[in-house]
């Protein structure tokens, strides 16, 4: 025998998923609701999302090679998710240098400054989506218009602005809703925003494709949505002059995005059911208090990295089923 | 009704490619080289020395204490040497060197071929005739059956369970001799269950071997007490405690032996040879061994004598193939890969394993990416890639008290992890680490 | 003088007086528990926290220095001889001298000495490769040049020598702090007497098998032949398993048992070139 | 070869290793700890507030008010004081080293 | 000098001693700093007024009021030229701040418009909020200019709401609550003119 | 010891925001501009000064037991002299810097320093020591307070040097002081090392 | 409602060490670990609301009587690190061990500006005592808050490869911030 055997710990053989694969399968993911945004607002949305994916793929080629001085790992495809999911979060009109500033957040603060994929505890894009929102906070709450229900590029309010902005002048919810899209707009997309959060049922599309590659559990986007919908549902009930219907909390305001996409980045969500389920609750609880009381119109960007921030507690605290008990 | 266990649990490729191949005796070999330390415990003392001539079953090493077994000459001949050479653990051990000459076996040894069912013998005995046929389990883990038949003080056994799942990929030999010896393996069931006195033994057997659950469920039909459960496919439903929870749903508490919820485990060749030994008297000097692999050009199960080189397996079965990269004795979730095709086949070995190059190289690992994947497929409801972390950053108090203790060393979790990380590398180290600290600790 | 200023002075001296009265009694049990001397032990000694001293950290053994009474058992092998006279004169005590140790890896089956006769595969740490097996030469008691010894030391005393099978032990930087000695999982480091100049003559091997076999395993094995034992004036050499071994503290760093060896495993290092053999003593000295 | 591992991987130490600077602070072990954190901290704390509370909305003078809660520490460490060799047994504390 | 001894009684007389100093040092400052304290609290005000109000050469006795609504109370400082009124500053206040509490200085002419403002007190956000010092006192830009108008010729809302004022850029929230506070100024202000045009020049 | 060396060890070497970790929540509490890290260092500096100076003076009249509690009295009589100074003629910066001064007397530089090195050393270099550190409390605090005024508000000590279009708010606010002092005490580490 | 707004005001929109950057030591010194977080925040929360009660009648009945607001700084100080002592010989008095387990903390807090920055607060607010009372309790649990958390955050980052230059105190003022960031979502919730 010439060549010398190959000796190792068991197990000998491996699976054939690898992580670049789950990460290309949610971009696979995201192409409808990305085809979508194109096709509403235009080639501004391919630019946004182009000049995002550039920046943080080349901040973190730049950075691991010439900062950390580690082997870059651009290829993994989780810079590629961090850029869309940034671009899927800001108005298609922004300016190409707060994009820019928005990914070297994401990628330089959020992610390796921390030490790189699978070290970071906050979520790079929404890390970078926040720092834009309070840095530049004009140009990333003015939104165009979308084309599909009527003139061009003007900017308008999203649904969830225009509600607050009602309900604080004192309006009731049945003269707001008079502006604002039916129910089923949301549901389809023909609404305002960003360029991600547009259509649910794309967004859901993708997350069904997700769920069955097993790239997610249903644990988190589940108890995302069901807790917004319960808690919005008993403020409904209680006082439907003031307070919009469940659904449309659920639709709006980028929750979806957040809930399928967003809060279930493995990286920095917890590791087991439990966990996920009570990292959902507080991430539903957080977001609706912040709609109906806080100043911002919408709150599942710091709902997630407050939740982000309770992750490792609730790793350390809440244990997976052991086998034997106790 | 399938059953099977809760917890975790993953799907590699089955690979069977043997397992429609009979058994087949290999052809007896030039020499054997046979350790004194098959099973776990105490290595067995040499009682043999140099140009000593032996016969086939003779003892040649006697066990020294109670956890520990006798061993046996597999063949007849004359005794080459007592050294130290390397086993399938990747280090040299003591055993005794025999070049063989004709096959001549000791008297006692019924060598007839048909099935002895009677027996009217008492449960004493029958240990006893086991423990000094050098009967250890044969579904890998070596422990002394003798052992295991004499429940601790204040324990009592209520059920037997017969471990015929085989569910690593690739191996057949549990299959083909449930085929082949279904009777034998049933009547040495009754055996091991008038030992342990208990009335109900279940042979649990997944059910990618629907043949060998339709035999056996035929056969059980003429003896008492047994039962033939069917199981679905899930690794590693062979492992002690999951086949005790899928058969009786019950879970050994953390820590615990099986007899903490009435169960004793035994593999089906492990009931053949306890057969053997009561009925004809033949000790353990031979098994059944399957040779397989994608490469290997007829993958086969042979009956081969304890001792014999690895080479001379692989010879029989068309030789080492050209790409072979990786050669494993045992499966490929838990066998270990052997450095050198003269490592000998032992008490132990249920299959070589031939890896092409390709299958058999690691990818590089990269940073988990907290999929959480190893957790949910951790038949032990461990968190694998944290044990990882805290073995490899020596924290090994907190890797006690996340149980690195439990881990069944199943290897799930490396199978499974996208990033390629060698988990059950460094829990394994963790847990050798933790041992020592709380064995320093008692002491 | 304002009013103001007089209420000044009232309300806070009641105050501070009354916090005086609060705190006579907290000091007096600050003072009492520590030993100030634990201190002052502490801050002369090198704040390594490296365990070698088999206390867990600096301030550990200055207290153990503080509570002893006796210097006799305690050593701070980091701060040497030097530190340790210091300790005891802040203490008043006796320091016992030890000579000052040096870490030294007993293999030299580089890639060329040792034939690779497999190819490992797993995590690469010492302790998981020696948990599957005894390596990827036919030597079992060699080197595993994963480099555990390497990530224990603290003080980049260790140059792992990428390529080379064996890391390195870089001796001006070694404090003899013991950490790889108790890292390796092959048991091949020791600690020997530093001699000046770092030289050392040292039986680069630890193989116990007959020499056949050790030989065929590794060119520069130790075959216990029993020559050098010899040669040697100061019974320096014992002889154990096939292997010889040389007790650092009798050597003389008389060099008459390197040539002798049949099998070049006894190195002589950092000693001026020898003017006979001088090819061979420069290929077999991995030293710089 | 099954779940049967050679076991005897050759480590002679597994003590923790300390690097340097590494700082050592005390860590109580944590079930105990919390016992006594309650009754250090929180039980104490929760009298105060209620009588604070309590003895606000009766006088409605802040001024007696917050000195009686101040003042019912008083009896509360008296007892506890009374009560102290029970708490001896509950708790140890041990030195650990900070990561 | 050898260090004292740590007696109960040195300790505590050193104490003593210390606090003593310390305080009569205090004391000391704060009597000498007294006067400027008060100075320049006066003059900060009295530069909000001048800032707010036409040229003037007197201030009247300052009074308090309960606001509108109730709430906190507002001070008027009326001011005079020439013995004659020109103008009232009043210290208004809003809770309506992005972060609650914004206090303002507002000035109204003898006609009853607003001759100027100077935000005293905020935490607005800066860069947002905070832009209100400046953004409602531009000339240029006439839309967000709030000198010389009132609230009862201009509707003193922001144009989202149907006002007439434009909020500044993503800062409505502190635009309603600035003028929220100019409103609150007006409203006590048109309630109390009586009592302010009554009262004259010293 | 060399004085100068005493001096300037508070500005790198020693520095006591990036180097010791003291003292942070000033530090990050008043440097959202420039002038008020200046205003708020100098204001330290003096205090440090001048109890530094007091407590070389008085070390040895004073007993071993009541040491802290004294050096607190004195440290809290300076920075009350501190407030009221700023109340009187610098209302503005006073506003600005808060509920701050007032603890200054908390800030372990101060009191770290009369423990450390005043009560154990001579006037001057006591002085000089004061003055050293209080510094290079102030160069962090100007340091940290120019960088989040330029990133935040395009300014630099109140001058306009970008349009305020372009600025990137989030570093004039509460995060910005976090993260700006995090890069800022890594850069200085590694400055350090070479 | 008026004590809820306090609350969530001190805890969640303004909280005492993300927001006002008071008892930054303590966060970065002692939430190394989560139980010695834990034993923390229980002795500020004591700490805080009995310095609270004391200063606040200091102030109301002595200082201001006397009009002698201006020595608010060294009075306070005065009396909160007595206190602290008072608690720590008490404790030590009463029982040992509690001692042993809990005292380490007590020195840490002394030179809290945390308690003397609440203190200050409560008076600058113009609170009444059972207010001044249930904001010191809020910020207590502010403060706890943000320290668990970080406690929790920073036994996580010990596990994971940090680049060289950022381990230790700037990767936790870096999660600080980004931290501080994410609870600006709340403002404006009271
Ligand atoms: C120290 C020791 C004591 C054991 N004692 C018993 C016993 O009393 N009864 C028993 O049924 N098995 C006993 N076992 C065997 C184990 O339960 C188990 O069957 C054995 O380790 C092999 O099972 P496995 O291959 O699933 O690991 C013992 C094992 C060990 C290591
Ligand atoms: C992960 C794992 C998988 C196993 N798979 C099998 C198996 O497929 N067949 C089997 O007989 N034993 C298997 N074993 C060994 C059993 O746990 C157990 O030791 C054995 O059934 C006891 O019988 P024996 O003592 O007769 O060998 C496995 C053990 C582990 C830990
Ligand atoms: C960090 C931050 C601070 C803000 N501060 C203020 C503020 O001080 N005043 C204000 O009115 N809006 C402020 N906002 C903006 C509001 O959240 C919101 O965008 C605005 O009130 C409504 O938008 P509009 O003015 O464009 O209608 C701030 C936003 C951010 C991100
Ligand atoms: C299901 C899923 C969701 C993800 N969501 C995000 C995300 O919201 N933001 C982001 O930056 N990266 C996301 N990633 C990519 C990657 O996990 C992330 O960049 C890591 O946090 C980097 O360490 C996601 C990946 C997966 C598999
Ligand atoms: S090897 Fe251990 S940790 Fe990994 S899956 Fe199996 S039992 Fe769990
Ligand atoms: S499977 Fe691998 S990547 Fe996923 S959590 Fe486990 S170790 Fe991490
Ligand atoms: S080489 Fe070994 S003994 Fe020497 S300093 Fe390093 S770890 Fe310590
Ligand atoms: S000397 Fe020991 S620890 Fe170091 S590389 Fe060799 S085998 Fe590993
Ligand atoms: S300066 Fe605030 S706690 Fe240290």
């Amino acid at each position: 025998m010439s060549k010398l055997l190959i000796v190792s710990p068991s197990p000998h053989v491996h699976s054939d998923d690898s992580t670049q694969k789950i990460m290309y399968r949610v971009v696979l993911a995201m192409i409808p609701a990305l085809a979508w945004s194109v096709f509403v607002f235009g080639l501004d949305a391919l630019r946004v999302t182009i000049i995002a994916v550039l920046a943080c793929l080349a901040f973190e080629f730049l950075i691991q090679k010439y900062l950390i001085k580690v082997k870059p790992t651009v290829t993994d495809g989780s810079a590629l998710i961090t850029g869309i999911l940034l671009a899927f979060n800001v108005p298609s009109n922004i300016p190409w240098w707060i994009i820019v500033i928005g990914s070297l957040a994401a990628i330089g603060i959020g992610k390796l400054s921390f030490g790189g994929l699978g070290h970071n505890i906050f979520n790079p894009a929404l890390v970078g989506r926040v720092f834009m929102l309070i840095s530049f906070p004009v140009q990333m709450t003015s939104w165009p218009v979308n084309r599909q229900s009527g003139i061009d590029a003007v900017t308008s309010a999203t649904p969830l602005g225009i509600i607050k902005e009602g309900i604080s002048n004192g309006t009731p919810i049945s003269e707001i809703s008079q502006s604002l899209p039916s129910t089923f707009e949301l549901f389809w997309g023909g609404i305002g925003g960003s360029l991600g959060e547009i259509s649910a049922v794309l967004l859901v599309i993708g997350g069904l494709y997700m769920l069955y590659k097993k790239v997610i559990t249903w644990h988190i986007p589940v108890s995302i949505l069901a807790t917004v919908g319960v808690i919005a549902g008993i403020f409904w009930m209680v006082n439907p002059a003031i307070y919009i219907n469940p659904l449309y909390h659920i639709l709006t305001g980028g929750l979806m995005l957040g809930a399928i996409f967003m809060a279930t980045d493995m990286v920095s969500s917890p590791m087991n059911p439990k966990g996920q389920v009570i990292y959902g609750v507080g991430i539903g609880v957080i977001t609706i208090s912040i709609r109906l009381f806080g100043a911002y119109p919408e709150g599942i960007s710091f709902a997630i990295l407050i939740m982000n921030a309770v992750t490792p507690l609730i790793n350390y605290y809440v244990k997976p089923v052991r086998f034997g008990g106790k | 009704m399938l059953k099977t266990f809760k917890l975790g649990g993953v799907h590699p490729p089955e690979n069977k490619l043997s397992a429609d191949k009979e058994i087949q005796v290999l052809p007896l070999p030039k020499s054997v080289f046979i350790p004194v330390a098959q099973h776990i415990g105490a290595p067995a003392t040499p009682t043999v020395k140099r140009g000593d001539e032996v016969k086939v079953g003779q003892v040649i090493a006697k066990s020294s204490s109670f956890v520990s077994t006798n061993i046996h000459s597999s063949v007849s001949g004359k005794v080459k040497k007592v050294d130290f050479s390397e086993d399938s653990s990747g280090y040299p051990k003591q055993g005794v060197f025999i070049d063989v000459a004709g096959d001549e076996w000791i008297d006692e040894i019924d060598r007839s071929e048909e099935l002895a069912r009677e027996f009217d013998i008492d449960g004493a005995e029958i240990i006893k005739k086991i423990q000094e046929a050098g009967i250890v389990g044969l579904g890998g883990a070596t422990f002394p059956t003798h052992v295991k038949l004499v429940p601790p003080k204040g324990m009592k056994a209520e059920v037997l369970l017969i471990n015929g799942v085989e569910c690593e990929p690739y191996l057949t030999s549990d299959h083909r001799l449930m085929l082949e010896k279904a009777d034998e393996i049933l009547v040495g069931i009754q055996l091991l269950m008038k030992a342990l006195n208990v009335e109900k033994a279940v042979i649990g057997i997944e059910n990618n071997k629907p043949n060998a659950i339709q035999l056996l469920s035929e056969k059980t039909k003429n003896y008492k007490g047994i039962l033939v459960q069917p199981l679905k496919v899930k690794y590693p439903q062979g492992g002690e405690k999951q086949l005790i929870k899928a058969v009786t749903g019950k879970e050994v508490p953390s820590g615990g032996l099986p007899i903490a919820v009435g169960a004793v485990v035994s593999n089906v060749g492990t009931a053949f040879a306890v057969y053997e030994a009561v009925q004809k008297n033949k000790p353990l000097f031979e098994r059944v061994v399957t040779i397989t692999g994608k490469g290997v050009s007829q993958p086969s199960n042979f009956k081969v004598r304890i001792g014999t080189s690895t080479s001379e397996l692989v010879e029989s079965a068309g030789g080492l193939p050209e790409s072979t990269g990786k050669v494993i004795s045992g499966g490929p979730m838990m066998g270990r890969a052997i450095a050198s095709l003269e490592v000998p086949v032992t008490k132990g070995t249920s299959g070589i394993l031939i890896m092409k190059e390709e299958e058999s190289k690691r990818k590089d690992y990269i940073a988990c990416i907290r999929c959480s994947r190893c957790v949910s497929v951790c038949p032990m409801g461990l968190e694998p890639y944290l044990l990882m972390t805290l073995s490899q950053k020596q924290i090994f108090d907190r890797a006690e008290n996340d149980r690195v203790m439990d881990c069944i060393e199943c290897g799930s979790c490396s199978y499974t992890c996208p990033s390629d990380r060698p988990l059950l590398d460094y829990i394994r180290f963790g847990k050798g680490k933790v041992g020592q600290i709380i064995r320093s600790k008692k002491k | 003088m304002s009013i103001t200023v007089i209420y000044t002075i009232a309300t806070l001296s009641v105050i501070g007086t009354s916090a005086a009265v609060i705190l006579f009694f907290v000091a007096q049990k600050f003072k009492v528990n520590e030993d100030p001397r634990i201190d002052q032990v502490e801050e002369v000694l090198p704040s390594a926290n490296c365990g070698g001293c088999g206390f867990a950290g600096c301030r550990a053994f200055a207290e153990a220095c503080v509570k002893n009474g006796e210097l006799a058992d305690l050593y701070c092998p980091v701060g040497g001889n030097e530190t340790m006279n210091t300790v005891a004169s802040i203490l008043g005590l006796e320091a016992v001298k030890k000579d000052p140790r040096v870490a030294f890896i007993r293999c030299n089956g580089t890639c060329d000495h040792r034939p690779k006769t497999s190819h490992f595969d797993g995590a690469t740490t010492c302790a998981i490769a020696s948990s599957v097996y005894s390596g990827e030469s036919d030597c079992q008691y060699g080197c595993l040049g994963y480099g555990d010894c390497y990530d224990a030391c603290d003080f980049d005393a260790i140059d792992l020598r990428e390529g080379m099978g064996v890391p390195l032990i870089l001796d001006d930087k070694c404090v003899a702090c013991g950490a790889c000695v108790d890292a390796c999982p092959k048991d091949l480091i020791e600690l020997r007497k530093k001699f000046p100049k770092d030289r050392k003559v040292v039986v680069a091997c630890r193989n116990e098998d007959k020499g056949g076999v050790a030989r065929k395993a590794c060119s520069t094995a130790c075959i216990g032949c029993g020559k050098c034992q010899k040669e040697c004036k100061f019974d320096a050499i014992t002889i154990e398993n096939n292997l010889a071994y040389i007790d650092s503290d009798k050597c003389k760093l008389c060099r008459k048992c390197p040539p002798v060896c049949p099998t070049n495993a006894i190195l002589e290092l950092n000693f001026p070139p020898r003017k006979i053999k001088k090819e061979e003593k420069e290929e077999c000295n991995t030293a710089k | 070869m099954a779940d049967y591992q050679d076991k005897e991987i050759e480590i002679t130490n597994f003590q923790k290793k300390y690097s340097p600077g590494q700082e050592v602070t005390v860590i109580f072990q944590e079930s105990k700890g919390f016992t006594a954190l309650f009754y250090g901290y929180v039980l104490p704390f929760i009298i105060v507030l209620l009588t604070l509370i309590v003895t606000n909305s009766v006088t409605n003078d802040e001024l007696l008010s917050g000195l009686i809660s101040l003042g019912i520490l008083i009896p509360y460490y008296i007892t506890l004081f009374f009560f102290r060799h029970l708490l001896k047994k509950v708790f140890k504390f041990e030195v650990e080293e900070t990561i | 000098m050898a260090k004292r001894e740590s007696t109960f009684i040195n300790m505590v007389v050193t104490l003593f001693l210390v606090t003593g100093i310390a305080a009569a040092g205090l004391g000391f400052v704060y009597d000498l700093t007294k006067g400027p304290i008060e100075v320049a609290r006066l003059k900060a005000q009295s530069e909000a007024i001048k800032q707010v109000l036409p040229e003037f050469d007197t201030l009247g006795t300052s009074f308090k009021t309960l606001a509108e609504e109730g709430g906190d109370s507002l001070e008027f400082f009326p001011a005079y030229k020439n013995g004659r009124l020109v103008g009232t500053a009043v210290q208004t206040y809003t809770k309506k701040g992005f972060n609650g509490f914004i206090s303002i200085m507002a000035g109204i002419d003898e006609a009853g418009n607003f001759s100027g403002y100077s935000v005293l007190e905020h935490e607005e956000t800066p860069g947002l909020g905070s832009k209100m010092d400046v953004w409602f006192n531009n000339p240029e830009k006439p839309k967000q200019f709030v000198i010389g108008k009132n609230p009862n010729n201009t509707n003193f809302t922001v144009s989202k709401d149907g006002g007439d004022i434009d909020a500044i850029t993503a800062s409505t929230i502190s635009s309603r609550a600035f003028l929220d506070a100019l409103t609150r100024a007006y409203s006590s202000y048109e309630k109390n003119s009586d009592a302010t045009s009554g009262l004259t020049g010293n | 010891m060399n004085q100068w060396k005493n001096f300037s060890k508070g500005f790198i070497k020693e520095n006591p925001v990036f180097v010791l970790l003291l003292g942070m929540c000033p530090t990050l509490g008043v440097t959202s501009s420039a002038i008020n890290g200046l205003g708020m260092g100098l204001a330290t500096t003096f205090v440090l000064l001048m109890s530094n100076i007091v407590v070389s003076l008085v070390k040895n009249l004073i007993p071993e037991k009541v040491r802290i509690p004294s050096f607190i009295v004195i440290i809290a009589a300076f920075v009350t002299i501190v407030q009221l100074a700023m109340q009187a003629y610098l209302p503005s910066l006073y506003k600005s810097l808060g509920l701050f001064i007032p603890l200054i007397v908390v800030n372990c530089i101060v009191l770290g320093r009369a423990e450390a090195f005043a009560s154990k050393n001579t006037l001057v270099s006591s002085a000089i020591d004061g003055v050293g550190i209080g510094l290079g409390f102030s160069f962090a605090l100007v340091l940290l307070g120019s960088i989040r005024e330029i990133l935040g508000s395009g300014k630099i000590f109140n001058i306009t040097l970008y349009s305020e279009n372009y600025v990137t708010l989030l570093f004039v606010l509460a995060p910005g002081a976090f993260i700006v002092l995090g890069y800022l005490i890594a850069i200085i580490n590694r400055i350090k090392k070479n | 409602m008026n004590y809820l707004v306090i609350i969530i005001g001190a805890v969640l929109v303004n909280n005492i060490v993300l927001m006002q950057f008071l008892g930054i030591c303590p966060f970065l010194g002692v939430s190394k670990r989560l139980s010695t977080a834990i034993g923390m925040t229980g002795a500020v929360a004591f700490v805080m609301v009995l310095a609270t009660i004391v200063t606040y009648l200091i102030q109301k009945y002595v200082l201001d009587s006397l009009g002698l607001a201006f020595l608010q700084t060294i009075a306070f100080i005065l009396v909160i690190a007595s206190l602290v002592q008072l608690v720590e010989i008490i404790l030590k008095k009463v029982s040992p061990a509690l001692y042993q387990a809990l005292g380490i903390f007590l020195p840490l807090i002394t030179t809290n500006c945390a308690i003397l920055g609440v203190a200050i607060l409560t008076i600058q607010k113009e609170f009444n005592l059972l207010e001044g009372v249930v904001y010191a309790i809020a910020n207590a649990v502010g403060f706890g808050l943000a320290l668990v958390l970080f406690a929790g955050i920073r036994e996580h980052l010990d596990l994971q490869d940090v680049p060289k230059g950022l381990k230790g105190t700037p990767i936790a003022l870096i999660t600080a911030g980004i931290l501080a960031m994410a609870f600006m979502g709340f403002s404006g919730l009271v």
